[in-house]
């Protein structure tokens, strides 16, 4: 296990590097440049531009030289926000956008294990038919529309909370977008649950652990919650993923300063350096978390052995 | 007294030379301060510098500069960071996007382009520490409005030798302007305080700026309406109605010097026919769009220069069947279209390109609409912004969305943007004019006009060009800009201006 | 007499099919007393298994029960989950039929023994593992420290049925429900457990119910015996009048069928036939197509389970003696 | 005996009680499954309202008095009106709201149907194979769509368009390419542990090939995840659509679906609601309807269950 | 050695020194423990014979059926079907060797696919292995095995967890009936059956083997069964054979300590004679495949163990009567000059 592992950390700086090049290549097939805006830049500009960031060079050779200063730690500058190398920009918004999308995770799965559990047990009657709805509708609602209601209501309206913002170390700030990111992903979570819930609570070790007398809410707690967290388990890594690329909506209608947006609107702004420094961010991520979500399953479901 | 300020997009640099957005502007307008800057209604006043001379023929200025004014590191701003600044926009290696607004200095667009390598020969020289000249390729009646630009700003010498580009870093970036930039984080706000050192400083009533970034109009006007900004200087048209009933006199909408517009591709294709161009045109009823679909009321546009635009002509050019009923133009337009043999039974294919954006779709959707019963099919192509000014520059469409706000108040902005092409390494380069309108009277005439000292005369001229243009139905106006901001009714000194440029400096909050 | 332990009355199971209902178990009648083994043997598909685990309260989702399982004064049947929680397991425990499935595949064996102790004896989780381990070891099971570590996957089908009779041990409780418990044993491993069961039984008083189909553990081990057919307990009684005067056709036919070390026959002798449906019983006996002493009232009656003197019930008509040979 | 041997001496006794049965009709899985979830109240409740409203996506615009892309230039952003005909008002182009809600509905029905079919039989196949045959093949397999994670996937779009043009198909190649990787993570896990059950071993030792274990062993105990995440993906692709729409791949102007009008009504849900309201009612009952039968589904489809 | 004048025509398969161990992971990160399930397993089956194994639950018999029909990969030694060995085979060609090679699983109700109806289960190894049969035949087949093994042909479309154990045990030993095969490994095939239907399928699987030369590798702990069943009976002990010999010799005259134990301890359905008497069940700690002890593998529970036996590992010999076992001192317990410890 130890040494799958290992060779599974290992073997993402190729995979990195593989998703590096691709997101390269593919961003120059895209027609459009980072200066290609309203307006045109007098042609002078913009080859003055193009040397600045070696745009003017074969592609080949940008490709080099950019591989040749990641490989030293350089993830160039952005070519839209100016002022800022790419690090620079990820070192800032990441470890916000990291807070509020594992914030809401980690709220998001536990809620939703339990309303998966709550509905489980209680199979086509009322408390299923409620929890449906109440976690649904987060799933349902799309992001930006919750967002936007929820500001509304609950920043202008009512007041309770701000309507946007962030001031560091303030929890009411993050109250709204922590919701809009978790309500989806709780919802997701708990309909997985409650489907493979309902299948481990008819096998036949369950059966046995009832015949202990082991009291319904241990049984659950522990004989049916493991096997039956495998599906949930296997949307851990693609529903994180979501909460970071989701929280562009919420970044942009709450005004916060995460690297959200960046996953969009860099590729939108064709800001080479910005959509190479997150895709690569982003890899890690994924790849971590995958391999966690593998080891999570050997734990899970013992009998699960990689070579 | 803070002021809190809706600023729209996220500054990409604090280096006057490297922006780009009004957003930007707003931020470092706040800091920097030009040989000329704005006073509330955005009009040329003495700002770095305390008085001018002009030269007779128009080409010479000589600017002397207020005594003691200084960096907030106490370096004293003298005129060789003016001379400096300017060197370092036009020096390629900057790459500054708005370089060009500063061509009319002398050899600025030659060093730009690298053609001459000898800073020196730029037509900027400090004659001492306080007395700075500028020579010009010729007169140019707006220059004083292009020293108001943040491309005309210093930069402090010192720094920037000793530190380059990082000199706009938070930590080491200093000012000569009515505020300091204290605090940036990327994303979410700029934050300057009142600067003491500052000539005006008693004046200035605001101690403390919080230029927000959001994006989302919608959901700056909520958190305006939770009072947590007190200005926004956008927001979403379709709400103009609603706070006018619920915000009343908050919502201040007013000309802006733009002018929205389609171009229509006349190298290829259909639209090459005028007939065509001209029943398009006239087929628009443009009185529907501003009030009703955009909601905010901008005024229809039939000309090419906005109204309001300095140095011009009294009276904006209006063609004679802007004034007719619309049944009549439909009719008139209908006959055009069949004489170029197109009709309800023999449709016109034609595909509009617009970029992604709501108001830009809802406008192509009513202009469909409008063309509709003159047997013209549109096909909507939206696409983002860098693939559609990438297929308009290309010349790949056949109508398209385009808009344009002036850079500085002079018709000579807009009208450029019909100039012929001109020859570069083999290839013609059409700059701005996406349709490739090509006239040889209108590009002689601004030719002639760029020469003409008198600037009644020069008006003339480029009215007349403006009237052969729009004549050949060139491109399609459709509406004026309008500048749309939002201020607390305790905010004072907010003036309306065609510019839409309102430092803080002259704003205060009236706090009970 | 003994205390009777387990007194069930009337007890049905019904299953519900898709378009159909299958009553597996029809008005069974026993009482268990306290240190008695009880065997139940019977065609394979004739509702031994669901007769007890309706008595625990776990059947299928499908799955009904009427009747009632008095334990004391308390009816099991029917009763609320969480009441039944406080007896299952303390005072009646069940060894389940299929080791391979009714062990969690998702924790380590540690964890499944001791829980009962900690549920239902107070135990603290230490000590509750120390004493599993000591009962893994009773069973049979090498190295039970190491192999409470292990996952059931990881042991073969003997191991994984002593750990389920390790489970129910543990608790000592007053009814051990085993059903086929040695199946996948070896036989000197099963003469040991068969030693555990009966050393429980005479030092506990603990009354088991033993579930199986191997004749010679029945004989070793039981006191009782009630054999089953089509849902129903067909001949009940002690196990030497079963064995050596069977007065029920389908006992018979199971004795005969049993093949034997001693002698190696050529071909065994099973009753004839097929086991009925339980959808559609036949009218009269359910045994009637294979009895070999059937005659016209057994075609339209259904004999009822009633006392032939001594404590044996039987269940048919037919009074005449039953000699094999005769019909053979 | 004659259906081992072909020789019926041997069972003859079991033959001859056998005459008088006929043997019974295999029944399959999916039969079993329709007459369970008829059973199923909320299940056939949602199947009829989503019968409804696909009836009316599709008949119901030969019904309205406006067409969708009609524009009635007297009422331009103006609330439901009996009189004209604009019984859930208009949109900011003066179209009638109802007309394009119908329309909107209908495109998103087919977008979501057909763009859910293509990320299931992609993301189910993919995963399936990949758990199942574990090793470097999984390792590869994954790897791969971890990479398809992490690139940004409007690039796709964008090239995609540039390449191809817009086309309707490239909204569901675009759609599912990016819904499928999640099914197959999640069909991965679940064969991973399927896999490793007794019951593969029985069909290894039937002679059936990977592949047809795969189809006829794993896919159908998937099914339960595979349901219910499938009910997860359509409000995904719904919304998906209106973004790629909003991106020009798609459906465009003035064709629209239930995504392009809320994201339209969302900022003007307090001056304009009626813009909101008609969409969003029809799409969270729409989805609410899906949640409910794939939950029937679910159930209808697990055997142990009834 | 003898082993090629065996190798007749008539001899169906041979198992050449099968090894198989386990590696069992101890947590995340400690270092996996090596369990020894099969070591040096050799042994030849004629067409047409039944072959009983025997042995302590866990000594790695179903390990060996498996290892046998590939369904694990043996770590060492060859397993030839028909001279030809099936560890070489491509997987396609083993999948085609699957239609004459089955097995019943030990454990009936986890290797029936819980979503599949009985007949699907039954018919599903015909649809790979006969795809020349339509739906109608395959029906047909499935219907006489059904009938064949005591299932009701109306239970045809119920799901596995709705039978009980004997049942889903003749649901196994239906689908493997249903192809036809040369040779079936069955692994404790009648445990969960009542008598009567046990009688019946011995009694069927008997008259498959007279009339079509049917071989059978027949596990299972029913001694009374076994001997019943079989031609030659194999006694495994902690993954090693210790004897192999026929069912007659075996049980008239059995050489092996541990073969006696089992003897001694098989149950016998008689309530009066099981009584009296006194089965001495083997004593002492069963050792655990993991660690194995020295020398012979028995020694720590065989009452006539001496010092030596932890010493040398005991080869299979064979002995007369061609006969094979694996005990340092059969010889000597036979003759009555081995006492047995107290
Ligand atoms: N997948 C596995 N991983 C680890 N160990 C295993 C595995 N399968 C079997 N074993 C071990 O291999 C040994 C032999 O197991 P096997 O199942 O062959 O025993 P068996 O002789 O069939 O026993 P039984 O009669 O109880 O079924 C046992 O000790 C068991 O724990
Ligand atoms: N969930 C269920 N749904 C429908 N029928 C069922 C269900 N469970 C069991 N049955 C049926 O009930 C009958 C009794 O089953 P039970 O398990 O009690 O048999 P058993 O006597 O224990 O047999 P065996 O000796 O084979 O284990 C069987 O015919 C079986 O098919
Ligand atoms: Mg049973
Ligand atoms: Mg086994």
């Amino acid at each position: 296990m130890l040494r799958y592992a290992s060779r599974r950390v290992l073997s993402a700086i190729p995979i990195a590097f593989i998703a590096v090049s691709i997101c390269f290549f593919i961003l120059r097939l895209a027609p459009g440049g980072p200066f290609d805006g309203e307006r045109a830049l007098p042609p002078l500009v913009l080859a003055n531009l193009r040397a600045h960031y070696n745009l003017d060079q074969p592609l080949i050779n940008q490709y080099f030289i950019y591989i040749w200063r990641l490989l030293q730690g350089d993830l160039g500058p952005s070519m839209v926000i100016e002022g800022f190398e790419v690090s620079q920009l990820i070192a800032i918004g990441f470890p916000f956008t990291l807070t509020l999308a594992l914030s809401a995770f980690v709220i998001a799965t536990i809620i939703g294990i339990l309303a998966g559990m709550v509905a489980a047990v209680n199979q086509n009657k009322w408390p299923d038919y409620v929890m449906v709805l109440a976690v649904m509708i987060g799933v349902i609602v799309p992001n930006f529309l919750m967002a936007a209601l929820l500001q509304l209501w609950f920043g202008v309206y009512l007041d309770w909370f701000p309507a946007g913002g962030w001031v560091s170390g303030r929890w009411e700030y993050l109250v709204l977008p922590i919701t809009v990111l978790a309500w989806p992903h709780a919802g997701r979570i708990s309909r997985l649950m409650r489907g493979s819930m309902i299948e481990v609570l008819g096998t036949n070790y369950v059966r046995t652990a009832r015949s202990k007398g082991l009291g319904e809410r241990l049984v659950m707690a522990r004989h049916a919650i493991k096997p039956a967290l495998v599906p949930v388990v296997s949307y851990l890594g693609p529903g994180l993923s979501y909460l970071l690329t989701g929280s562009l909506a919420v970044e942009q209608i709450f005004g916060l300063p995460g690297i959200g947006k960046y996953f969009v609107t860099a590729a939108l702004n064709r800001d080479y350096g910005i959509v190479l420094g997150t895709t690569l961010l982003y890899m890690f991520i994924i790849l971590a978390l995958n391999l966690l979500v593998d080891l999570l399953y050997a734990w899970l479901d013992p009998k699960v052995r990689y070579r | 007294v803070t002021l809190n300020l809706h600023n729209g997009g996220d500054p990409s640099s604090l280096d006057p030379h490297k922006v780009s957005g009004d957003w930007e502007n707003r931020v470092v307008g706040d800091y920097l301060e030009g040989l000329v800057t704005e006073d509330a209604n955005a009009e040329p006043i003495p700002g770095q510098a305390e008085s001018w001379e002009i030269s007779e023929d128009g080409t010479v200025y000589t600017f002397h500069l207020r005594d003691g004014i200084q960096w907030t590191d106490g370096e004293p701003v003298t005129a060789e960071d003016f001379v400096f600044a300017f060197q370092r926009i036009m020096d390629p290696a900057t790459a500054s996007d708005y370089a060009y607004l500063q061509y009319p200095i002398l050899n600025a667009e030659a060093i730009n382009s690298g053609e001459i390598t000898d800073f020196d020969e730029l037509g900027v020289k400090a004659i001492d520490d306080q007395t700075l000249e500028i020579t010009l390729e010729q007169p140019t009646p707006y220059f004083l409005d292009a020293l108001m630009h943040y491309t005309a700003y210093p930069v402090p010498k010192h720094l920037v030798e000793e530190m380059g580009d990082d000199w706009s870093d938070v930590d080491n970036i200093v000012a000569n302007g009515p505020y300091e930039i204290v605090e940036w984080v990327p994303g979410s706000y700029v934050r300057s305080e009142k600067n003491e050192d500052y000539y005006d400083a008693e004046n200035v009533q605001i101690d403390e700026v919080y230029y927000y970034v959001l994006e989302d109009q919608a959901a700056a006007l909520n958190r305006y309406r939770a009072g947590e900004f007190d200005m926004l200087t956008d927001f979403p048209s379709d709400q103009y109605q609603w706070m006018q009933e619920n915000l009343e006199g908050q919502a201040h909408v007013e000309p802006f010097l733009g002018i929205y517009y389609y171009v229509m591709n006349q190298e290829e294709g259909p639209l090459t026919d005028p007939r065509i161009r001209e029943a398009l045109s006239i087929s628009i009823l443009r009185d529907v769009i501003g009030p009703d679909i955009l909601g905010t009321g901008e005024l229809p546009a039939y000309g090419w220069v906005p109204p309001g635009t300095g140095n011009y002509v009294e009276e904006a050019y209006m063609p004679d069947w802007a004034e007719m009923p619309y049944e009549e133009r439909m009719a008139r337009a209908q006959e055009l279209m069949a004489e170029a043999g197109y009709g309800p039974d023999s449709p016109l294919n034609l595909q509009l390109r617009y970029n992604t954006n709501d108001n830009h779709q809802r406008i192509a959707v009513a202009l469909a609409a409008m063309w509709e019963p003159l047997g013209v099919n549109i096909e909507m192509f939206n696409s983002e912004v860098a693939v559609h000014y990438d297929a308009l520059r290309a010349g790949d469409f056949e109508i398209g969305r385009a808009g344009w706000l002036m850079d500085y108040n002079d018709p000579v902005n807009t009208l450029d943007l019909l100039k012929t092409g001109v020859q570069q390494e083999g290839q013609m380069n059409w700059g701005n004019n996406y349709g490739r309108y090509s006239n040889e009277e209108f590009d002689a005439l601004l030719e002639e006009a760029a020469a003409e000292q008198d600037l009644d005369a020069r008006a003339e001229l480029l009215a007349e060009a403006e009237e052969i243009a729009m004549d050949e139905f060139a491109a399609i106006p459709i509406y004026w800009y309008v500048s749309k901001n939002v201020v607390a009714p305790y905010i004072e000194g907010f003036e309306d201006n065609a510019k839409d440029v309102h430092r803080t400096r002259w704003l205060s909050k009236n706090e009970e | 007499m003994a205390n009777t332990v387990l007194d069930v009355q009337d007890l049905s199971v019904t299953f519900q099919l898709r378009d159909s209902e299958v009553d597996a178990v029809r008005e069974m009648n026993f009482q268990l007393t306290e240190g008695e083994t009880l065997a139940v043997v019977g065609e394979s598909g004739s509702g031994k298994s669901q007769a007890f685990l309706s008595i625990m309260g776990l059947l299928a989702r499908n799955g009904r029960a009427t009747g009632k399982a008095l334990m004391g004064d308390v009816n099991l049947v029917g009763m609320d989950k969480r009441r039944l929680d406080e007896y299952r397991g303390r005072d009646i425990a069940m060894i389940f039929q299929d080791p391979m499935t009714s062990l969690n595949p998702t924790l380590r064996l540690r964890t499944q023994l001791a829980e009962v102790l900690v549920r239902h004896r107070g135990f603290d989780r230490k000590d509750a593992v120390r004493t599993s381990i000591e009962m893994l070891e009773r069973v049979g099971i090498p190295e039970p420290a190491k192999r409470a570590n292990s996952y059931p996957h990881e042991l073969s089908g003997g191991m994984r049925q002593r750990v389920m009779i390790a489970m129910a041990l543990l608790c000592q409780p007053k009814i051990l429900i085993a059903d086929e418990p040695t199946t996948a044993l070896d036989v000197t491993v099963q003469a040991q457990m068969l030693d555990l069961f009966k050393s429980l039984t005479e030092d506990f008083g603990t009354a088991l119910v033993l579930i199986t189909h191997d004749l010679g553990v029945v004989a070793g081990v039981a006191d009782r015996m009630m054999v089953m057919y089509g849902g129903r307990s067909v001949e009940t009684g002690s196990v030497n009048d079963l064995f050596y005067d069977p007065r029920h056709p389908y006992t018979l036919g199971l004795l005969h069928s049993t093949p034997h070390i001693a002698h190696r026959a050529e071909r065994l002798d099973p009753i004839r036939g097929l086991p009925p449906s339980l959808e559609h019983l036949p009218k009269g006996c359910s045994f009637n197509p294979r009895c070999a002493f059937c005659f016209d009232r057994c075609l339209e009656e259904r004999p009822p389970l009633e006392p032939i003197g001594g404590d044996r019930k039987k269940a048919c008509f037919y009074e005449g003696p039953l000699r094999y040979e005769e019909v053979a | 005996m004659a259906g081992i041997t072909g020789k019926d001496q041997v069972l003859t006794t079991y033959a001859n009680k056998l005459e008088t049965l006929d043997a019974p009709k295999g029944r399959s899985l999916t039969q079993d499954a329709l007459s369970r979830l008829a059973r199923n109240k909320a299940a056939v409740a949602s199947i009829a309202v989503l019968v409804f409203i696909v009836l009316a996506a599709f008949i119901g615009p030969y019904f309205v008095p406006w067409g969708y892309s009609e524009v009635d230039w007297t009422s331009i952003r103006k609330p439901p009106d009996f009189e004209k005909g604009h019984y859930f008002g208009t949109d900011q182009n003066g179209r009638d709201m109802l007309a394009r809600v119908l329309q909107g509905t209908q495109m998103s029905l087919i977008v979501a149907g057909v763009a859910t079919l293509v990320s299931v039989v992609i993301g189910v196949i993919y995963g399936a194979v990949a758990g199942y045959l574990g090793g470097r093949v999984d390792s590869v397999m994954m790897r791969i769509v971890d990479i398809m994670y992490a690139l940004p996937y409007i690039l796709f779009v964008i090239i995609l368009v540039v390449m191809f043009g817009r086309h309707p198909v490239l909204l569901f190649v675009g759609i599912g390419a990016i819904e499928w990787l999640t099914m197959a993570r999640i069909v991965r896990g679940q064969t991973l542990t399927l896999k490793e059950r007794e019951f593969i071993e029985a069909a290894r030792a039937g002679g059936a090939s990977p592949w047809t274990i795969i189809i006829r062993h794993i896919v159908p105990n998937l099914t339960g995840p595979v349901v219910i995440y499938a009910t997860l993906t359509i409000p995904e692709i719904i919304i998906a659509e209106s973004f790629l729409s909003y991106l020009g791949l798609g459906v465009q102007e003035p064709q629209t679906s239930l995504g392009t009008l809320i994201s339209a009504g969302a900022p003007v849900a307090e001056v304009l609601p009626w813009m909101l309201m008609a969409p969003a009612i029809v799409l969270v009952t729409l989805l609410f309807c899906l949640t409910y039968i794939g939950d029937g589904l679910r159930d209808a489809l697990d055997p142990k269950d009834r | 050695m003898m082993a090629q004048a065996n190798v007749a025509e008539d001899t169906l398969l041979e198992i050449k020194d099968l090894k198989k161990s386990f590696s069992i992971a101890t947590g995340l990160f400690g270092k996996p423990l090596e369990l020894k399930a099969l070591q040096n397993i050799n042994f030849t089956i004629k067409k047409g014979e039944t072959l009983g194994i025997v042995g302590e639950s866990g000594c790695g018999k179903s390990t060996l059926g498996r290892c046998i029909l590939q369904l694990i990969e043996p770590d060492a030694g060859q397993v030839l079907w028909l001279g030809k060995d099936l560890m070489s085979l491509s997987p396609k060609e083993m999948r085609q060797r699957r239609q004459d090679l089955q097995i019943i699983f030990q454990d009936p109700l986890a290797s029936l696919n819980p979503r599949m109806t009985v007949g699907e289960i039954i018919s599903d190894p015909l649809r790979t292995l006969r795809p020349e049969l339509n739906k109608r035949q395959r029906q047909e087949r499935v219907v006489r095995v059904m009938e064949s093994v005591g299932l009701l042909p109306e239970m045809i479309n119920r799901y596995p967890h709705e039978f009980s154990g004997g049942q889903a045990q003749r649901i196994g030993i239906a689908r493997a009936l249903v192809t036809e095969p040369k040779l079936i490994v069955c692994d404790e095939p009648v445990s969960a059956l009542d008598v009567s239907i046990q009688a019946q399928i011995l009694n069927l699987l008997a008259d498959l083997k007279d009339e079509y030369g049917l071989t059978l590798i027949f596990i299972s702990h029913n001694l009374s069964v076994v001997r019943h069943v079989s031609d030659r009976i194999l006694v495994l002990y902690l993954g090693r054979v210790v004897e192999l010999a026929t069912g007659d010799e075996i049980y008239s005259t059995p050489k092996h300590p541990y073969t006696r134990a089992l003897l001694t301890a098989v149950p016998i359905p008689d309530p009066k004679l099981a009584r009296e008497r006194s089965i001495d069940a083997l004593k002492g700690e069963i050792p655990s495949p993991i660690n194995q002890p020295s020398g012979c593998t028995f020694r720590t529970r065989c009452r006539y163990a001496k010092d030596y036996c932890a010493e040398q590992l005991p080869p299979l010999e064979r002995i007369p009567g061609n006969r094979q076992v694996a005990c340092l001192r059969w010889e000597q317990i036979e003759s009555g000059e081995a006492e047995p410890a107290a």
